[in-house]
């Protein structure tokens, strides 16, 4: 008894302190729990629509696709219908990742509505080299622009010299930067096809049309 | 097999590609700290290893098993400074009682671990990059501590040639060790790329 | 009366003026250089980093202070830490809530903010021994500090690394960035030169 | 007549050396490698050694001014760290960014930590690595000797629109790993070109001749020990050996890659840079290993073509750990009674 | 005929400098300068300083004890000359700065006589005891004469626990310029050959070695025609290379052996003798002369007349210099000694002493072209001195942590192991005074320990 006691009388402000801060964090937390969840929301849509101008909102496709990694792990991701006016599908968006040349590479990718063509990718992280491969990221640069010019889905290719305005599966890497170059592309090359594979599959999309 | 090599990729990537010293700033001031004797960097090194093993695990269950499941992810921060700090605790008290001479070497390092961020650093980037299983956490905490103690090692050693040469009196200390800190860096980035 | 309100006032600006310069936290005491070195690529998250600094620094001080006669001293360090760690996440989730942008520039570096050994020291050297003024004041001059090198240091980095400052470009077109100033070698390098150039300034005062 | 006697400690003679006739061995070692540019790549490789020399020597001026030292230009070697940081540029660097080049190279990779003999990293390879990882494209623009106009296949610059990187020999290597052609990449037209220099490459790397020459004179005049050189390039050899062993369809041919690069370059002139080197024969060989397997490391699973500025900037950074592991012992034993 | 050892006999490190002997090497001995005054100095040795045994004033003869002392490690010092003991007062001193002589004139000047060398080639040592030659060598004052002049009798004198087992006789002479020892080994050979076989029955020596460098052929025929008969005495041709004539190098040269660091060859049970150190052997034992004249080289490009000089201990060098016709160039050395090891001086009124083999006068010329005048820069970590040093030592890091005065740290790098031969200068092309920083240290060390008694 005289033990607790003591143990009281030494701690009590730890006690009580921890029990105020834990207070202060929840109603913290409380309180900005939902403008969290709604940023990242927020930033996903905004990525999505910049490469989809036509959409006015997002909607989660309430089906799961499935992904198999090279390695052969499995992983599920979410596609988000994006919805023009009166709910017209104007097109798909999802976000994939894989391995660049420092770190992760996750990217958010557009497909027109009946998955043929890319409607082109935005980087949602990555930690490559400034001024090398981060130029993934950069929207003023031919690599990038390749993207958007309305690619057939399909197998990628990267070459190293090659004219980067034509619009074929040929994609001109970054100078300087063939790793993230070919990151990208093979992100794209391993999950596009699955995917559109099990919309297919799941009736989502019409599929060979 | 494949684990395997997956594991020990991930340790080299730790100690050279991914070094938290030159590649995430974490750990700097032991760094600038370190005098020219490479017995005493070592044994901070070594010293860092262990403790940073042991909360990367700690804090990796905690995150995973109780905070993730029920969702009490705000009490992140405070839980894993605790951890660290009562790890670092336990190492002093358990190495004092039985290992007397390994205390005696690397005691003195422990308490400033507490306030090394290095460890908290790690636990939050094995957050970060979402590490999926125990033992690939406790083996890239473990390649962190050991890139650790790499980086600190040749530092000192650097430190003892830089003793005996004639850096500007301004320079003298803490700028030149970073100056050599940064030019290090960017020997170190010649591994980037390598594991993918 | 009178007086004792000058003496008070030239302690406080005392307190201020300390951390600003003299016992600059980056520059004098070399502390915290880990956020130093990490967040100062650009303006913008230096920026936000001294700003969370200032607040958790602010914060714990107050709290510090008020309760530093009730500290037992063996859990003195261990009551700090939890302090400390309780701002940082509030300072987290509103940088989430709020600047979700910086947040995710910053990523660990916000928590990483608990083992800042300036908050701690501070904590330590003089929340503990002062009034809640003077702690407010000792937190506001050091945070002040504190973020003032670091934008110092981001501004050197952004203007070489991007030829912009606040994403403002304020080069002359032909200007080739230096990505190396935005890597890990442009943080070290640019910090030991800076530092030398304190040292050398102020040996020439003295 | 007896007056005026000087006392100074024994010896009273010594050999005819200086550091200067040691720096300017160097620069005659260099020469061959020097004239190869000119050849090969002609006014450019001209106006980029001199712009890097005069570079180096203004900033080592201006340091020693700040400094308020005695003039060090007399010892010659920021002549050598300009020239030897000029050959491992790519021929058509824009002049300005040689001279950033220069300044980092002297300024922060020598002058900062006490100057001639006090630094930690190669000034050179510190200046090109700072350059590498600032202008990554430009550092990586080739140009075609001006010996060949262009017809050479695969290495000339044929495509100069966006000034995308070309391929020099060393992305043939790594165009193998990733296109499983190793073998056919080596043939005897190629290895005359790597070995005469008719090649794409950094402006004294390319003629493996020209430096080999260069190599003799200084082992003849004694300025370098064959050990770094020997070491840095054994290793590089074993190491593409075992390679080209477990997979000859992705690896090239040893061989190639000792004549393609930097590497011998680096061997005979870099790596044997006395300041950042171990001091002790063991230690020298430690150091050659290491910078030849690294950069075999880098060249064959890094993410760069080349590897030399990185594995010699790392070996550096090692050897005050290997001068300490390699601590000589007093021929007579450790002394029983210090 | 004398056995000869094969092999390849040399060392690891070591430089080559010119040889320059050609000036003095055809040059006999012939008689120095005659004197009218003296000056003994009373340390001429490592060990304990003598202490004066004449009063000033009284009046010595020749061969007569003037200093003497009864610690174990000391020699006695003799006057070369009939005099009267002027004062006993403060000389320069080359190695130890001012220190006590006793300075003996004479009312005429006497010029050194030469004695006549009578003992023949089959001279029979066994007529003597141990004793008895290890007495006459105390006596006459034998000290090392090859440098370090430590008293030849504690180096003989057989020790139960350690008992000597291999006799050298140091006749390399490595250092440039010097030539004595090469005119003692033509000259004087059957001298040095009964000087050997005394001593070596004296110490207890199974085996007797003479080394001689293959750039003396002359000396080697001339020593090995002397040993015909005494087959117990082996020849070893060393290679030419400074030091070879380094006890510590020699050793290992010809028997593949190492003195441990710190320590000294009766460790491993061999004694060390100089060709000129044997003779005086001989004429102490057989003739009972005390040590009081020795061969002195004087050599360099500034001297009118080099050559190798019989001369009075206690000459001042100044006198010698001027019996050689002064100096014809400017000169702006004086060394006593030879270049590599020897000491500059700057008061010409140094005495030689028992140690003083040779001196050796530089010219502006040649000065120009070692240190000091040429600039230093700083240490290029080229590793030529860690390459030549004889004792495998690492002299940049010891100079540099000694510059720094970072004294622990030289310890650390074996600073008290040099034996200060100065290869690591002689090549150093920063011409950084290596030997003398470590020098130096060595001082500092010492003044260290002194000053905290463990
Ligand atoms: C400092 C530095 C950083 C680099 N960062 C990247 C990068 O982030 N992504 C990338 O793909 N390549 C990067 N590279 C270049 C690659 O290592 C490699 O050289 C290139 O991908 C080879 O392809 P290339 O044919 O375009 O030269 C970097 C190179 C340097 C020198
Ligand atoms: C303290 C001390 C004790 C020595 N004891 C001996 C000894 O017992 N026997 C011996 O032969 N030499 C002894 N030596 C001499 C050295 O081994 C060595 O012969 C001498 O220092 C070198 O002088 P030298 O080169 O002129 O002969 C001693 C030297 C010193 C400094
Ligand atoms: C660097 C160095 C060079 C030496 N060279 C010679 C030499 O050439 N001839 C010689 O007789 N002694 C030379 N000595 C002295 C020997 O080490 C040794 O002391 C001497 O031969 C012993 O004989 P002593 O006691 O009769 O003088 C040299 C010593 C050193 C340290
Ligand atoms: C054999 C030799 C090789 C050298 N190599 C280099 C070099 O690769 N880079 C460089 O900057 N200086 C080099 N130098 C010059 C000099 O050592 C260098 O500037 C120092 O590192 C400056 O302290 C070399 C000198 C010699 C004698
Ligand atoms: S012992 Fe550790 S904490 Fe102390 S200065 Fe050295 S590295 Fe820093
Ligand atoms: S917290 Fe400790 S280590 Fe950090 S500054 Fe304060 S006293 Fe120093
Ligand atoms: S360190 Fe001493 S022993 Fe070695 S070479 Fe120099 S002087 Fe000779
Ligand atoms: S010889 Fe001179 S320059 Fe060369 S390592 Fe030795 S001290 Fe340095
Ligand atoms: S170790 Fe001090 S802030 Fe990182």
């Amino acid at each position: 008894m005289g033990k607790l006691k003591h143990f009281i009388e030494q701690s009590w402000l730890l006690i009580v302190s921890s029990f105020v801060f834990g207070l202060l964090l929840a109603a913290t937390n409380y309180a900005l729990e939902p403008t969290i969840r709604q940023n990242r929301i927020d930033k996903l849509n905004r990525l999505a629509k910049g490469l989809l101008p036509d959409a006015v909102h997002f909607r989660e496709v309430v089906e799961r696709i499935e992904l198999t990694s090279s390695r052969g792990k499995t992983s599920d991701i979410a596609v988000y219908k994006g919805e023009g006016d009166g709910e017209k599908c104007v097109g798909w968006s999802f976000t994939v990742s894989g391995s660049g040349f420092a770190d992760r590479i996750d990217l958010v990718v557009a497909v027109d509505a009946k998955f043929e063509n890319f409607a082109g990718y935005d980087v949602l992280m990555s930690n490559e080299t400034p001024g090398f491969g981060d130029r993934i990221k950069d929207k003023d640069y031919y690599f990038w622009k390749q993207f958007k010019k309305g690619l057939p889905v399909g197998q990628l290719k990267l070459v190293t010299s090659g004219d980067p305005e034509k619009v074929d599966s040929e994609i001109v890497a970054i100078s300087g930067a063939t790793i993230s170059s070919e990151a990208v592309v093979r992100i794209l090359n391993d999950t596009v096809g699955q995917i559109k594979e099990q919309m297919a599959k799941k009736g989502l999309i019409s599929n060979g049309k | 097999m494949d684990t395997l090599n997956a594991l020990v990729l991930a340790f080299i990537s730790m100690v050279i590609i991914n070094n938290l010293v030159f590649t995430k700033f974490l750990g700097t001031c032991p760094y600038l700290g370190v005098s020219g004797r490479i017995d005493m960097a070592f044994g901070m090194g070594m010293a860092v290893t262990f403790v940073v093993t042991l909360s990367g695990v700690l804090t990796y269950m905690i995150n995973n098993w109780i905070l993730m499941r029920f969702g009490l992810e705000v009490a992140r921060y405070v839980c894993f400074i605790l951890v660290i700090a009562g790890a670092v605790q336990l190492v002093e008290m358990y190495l004092r009682k039985f290992f007397p001479s390994l205390y005696e070497s690397f005691g003195i390092f422990l308490p400033l671990i507490t306030t090394n961020c290095a460890i908290l650093g790690l636990c939050l980037f094995l957050d970060l990059w979402g590490v999926d299983s125990l033992i690939l956490a406790a083996v890239e905490s473990f390649g962190a501590g050991i890139g650790f103690t790499m980086a600190i090692c040749i530092m000192a050693g650097i430190r003892e040639n830089l003793q005996l040469a004639d850096v500007p009196g301004c320079l003298k200390g803490a700028p030149i060790t970073l100056i050599t800190a940064g030019l290090l860096a960017m020997a170190f980035m010649g591994f980037a790329g390598m594991i993918r | 009366m009178a007086n004792e309100g000058e003496a008070r006032a030239g302690v406080y600006k005392d307190t201020l003026l300390a951390g600003l310069w003299r016992e600059n936290p980056v520059f004098r005491l070399l502390l915290g250089m880990c956020p130093t070195l990490a967040v100062t690529a650009a303006v913008k998250p230096a920026l936000t980093m001294g700003c969370c600094v200032i607040f958790v620094l602010v914060c714990s001080n107050v709290i510090v202070s008020l309760m530093r006669h009730l500290l037992k001293p063996h859990l003195r360090i261990l009551m700090f830490t939890l302090t400390i760690a309780t701002f940082v996440t509030i300072a987290d989730l509103i940088l989430r809530a709020y600047v979700p942008v910086m947040s995710e520039t910053l990523g660990p570096y916000v928590p990483l903010i608990i083992v800042n050994c300036i908050i701690i020291c501070r904590a330590e050297a003089c929340a503990s021994k002062n009034g809640v003024v003077v702690s407010i004041i000792d937190a506001v001059g050091m945070g002040v500090g504190f973020t003032g090198t670091l934008c110092v240091l981001a501004g050197i980095r952004e203007v070489l690394a991007t030829g912009k400052i606040f994403e403002v470009a304020v080069m002359p077109g032909s200007f080739l960035p230096w990505a190396a100033m935005g890597m890990p070698v442009g943080a070290f390098v640019t910090l030991g030169l800076m530092l030398g150039l304190v040292n050398l300034t102020s040996k020439a005062r003295r | 007549m007896l007056k005026d006697l000087s006392v100074s400690f024994s010896p009273h003679i010594s050999q005819a050396l200086s550091t200067r006739t040691v720096m300017v061995d160097v620069v005659i070692g260099l020469a061959p490698a020097i004239a190869a540019a000119g050849y090969y790549f002609r006014l450019r490789a001209l106006i980029l050694i001199s712009t890097c020399v005069i570079a180096s020597v203004a900033t080592e001026w201006v340091c020693n001014i700040v400094r308020k030292k005695a003039c060090s230009l007399g010892d010659f070697s920021a002549v050598v760290t300009g020239i030897i940081l000029a050959l491992s540029l790519p021929p058509r660097l824009p002049v300005w960014t040689a001279v950033i080049g220069s300044v980092f190279a002297i300024a922060i990779g020598k002058m900062v930590f006490g100057g001639l003999g006090s630094n930690i990293f190669n000034p050179a390879m510190a200046g090109r690595t700072f350059l590498a990882v600032s202008f990554g494209t430009l550092m990586t623009t080739w140009a075609t000797p001006a010996t060949i106009d262009g017809k050479m296949p695969k290495i000339a610059a044929e495509n100069m629109i966006h000034a995308r990187t070309q391929a020099t020999p060393l992305a043939w290597s790594k165009m193998a790993i990733k296109n499983q052609l190793g073998a056919d990449i080596y043939g005897e037209q190629n290895f005359k070109w790597t070995v005469t220099g008719e090649v794409g490459g950094c402006l004294g790397e390319t003629s493996v001749i020209a430096l080999a020459i260069g190599l003799g004179y200084l082992l003849m005049r004694r300025t370098i020990a064959f050990h770094i050189p020997l070491a840095v390039a054994l290793s590089a050899f074993v190491f593409g050996t075992i390679t080209y062993w477990i997979d000859s369809y992705s690896y090239v041919q040893p061989f190639y890659h000792l004549t393609s690069g930097g590497l011998l370059l680096c061997a005979f002139f870099i790596a044997t840079d006395p300041v950042t080197a171990p001091l002790t024969r063991r230690g020298m060989w430690i150091f050659g290993i290491g910078v030849g397997g690294l950069t075999m490391l880098i060249r064959v699973f890094g993410g760069y073509p080349e590897g030399v500025m990185f594995s010699v900037l790392i070996m550096n950074a090692v050897t005050p750990l290997i001068d300490r592991l390699c601590k000589r012992v007093p021929a007579g034993g450790k002394p029983s009674v210090t | 005929m004398a056995a000869k050892i094969k092999g390849r006999l040399s060392f690891r490190g070591g430089v080559h400098p010119p040889e320059r002997k050609g000036i003095t090497c055809e040059s006999a001995i012939q008689a120095g300068p005659a004197v009218k005054e003296v000056a003994i100095m009373l340390s001429q040795h490592i060990g304990a300083p003598c202490r004066a045994v004449v009063e000033k004033g009284a009046e010595v003869e020749a061969g007569q004890k003037v200093g003497d002392c009864d610690a174990f490690v000391c020699a006695p010092v003799h006057s070369p000359i009939a005099g009267k003991v002027k004062e006993i007062g403060l000389r320069s001193h080359a190695v130890l700065g001012r220190t006590l002589a006793v300075v003996i004139s004479a009312e005429a000047e006497t010029s050194p006589v030469q004695p006549a060398w009578e003992l023949k080639g089959d001279f029979d040592a066994s007529a003597y005891s141990s004793g008895q030659i290890c007495e006459a060598i105390r006596e006459g004052g034998l000290v090392g004469m090859g440098g370090a002049g430590f008293p030849t009798r504690v180096k003989i004198e057989p020790n139960p626990q350690k008992p000597n087992e291999t006799m050298i006789i140091n006749g390399c002479e490595c250092e440039p310029y010097i030539t004595c020892d090469y005119r003692m080994m033509l000259e004087r050979t059957n001298q040095i050959v009964a000087g050997v076989k005394l001593a070596k029955a004296a110490s207890g020596c199974s085996r007797a070695i003479f080394a001689i460098e293959d750039n003396k052929p002359a000396a080697i025929e001339a020593v090995s025609t002397a040993l015909r008969g005494s087959n117990d005495i082996e020849m070893a041709v060393v290679k030419t290379k400074y030091p070879q004539g380094g006890e510590r190098q020699l050793i290992n040269s010809v028997l593949r052996k190492r003195v441990p660091t710190g320590g000294i060859p009766p460790m491993i049970g061999v004694v060390v003798l100089n060709v000129a150190t044997t003779a005086a052997i001989a004429d102490a034992v057989v003739n009972k002369r005390p040590l009081t004249h020795r061969v002195v080289t004087v050599s360099g490009e500034a001297i009118a007349r080099p050559g190798n000089y019989y001369v009075a201990i206690g000459t001042l060098a100044g006198d010698l210099i001027e019996f050689c016709g002064g100096v014809t160039r400017q000169s702006a050395k004086v060394i006593m000694g030879g270049p590599m090891m020897g000491l500059a001086i700057a008061d010409l009124d140094t005495p030689l002493t028992k140690t003083s083999g040779a001196i050796t006068v530089l010219t502006k010329e040649q000065i120009g072209k070692a240190k000091f005048k040429r600039q230093q820069t700083a240490c290029i970590r080229c590793g030529r001195c860690l390459a030549v040093c004889p004792e495998n030592l690492n002299p940049t890091k010891i100079a540099h942590a000694v510059k720094s005065n970072l004294l622990e740290l030289a310890q650390s790098y074996y600073l008290n192991a040099c034996m200060e031969c100065g290869c690591c200068s002689y090549v150093c092309p920063a011409n950084i005074e290596l030997t003398g920083y470590i020098k130096t240290g060595k001082i500092f060390v010492a003044r260290q320990k002194k000053r905290m008694p463990q």
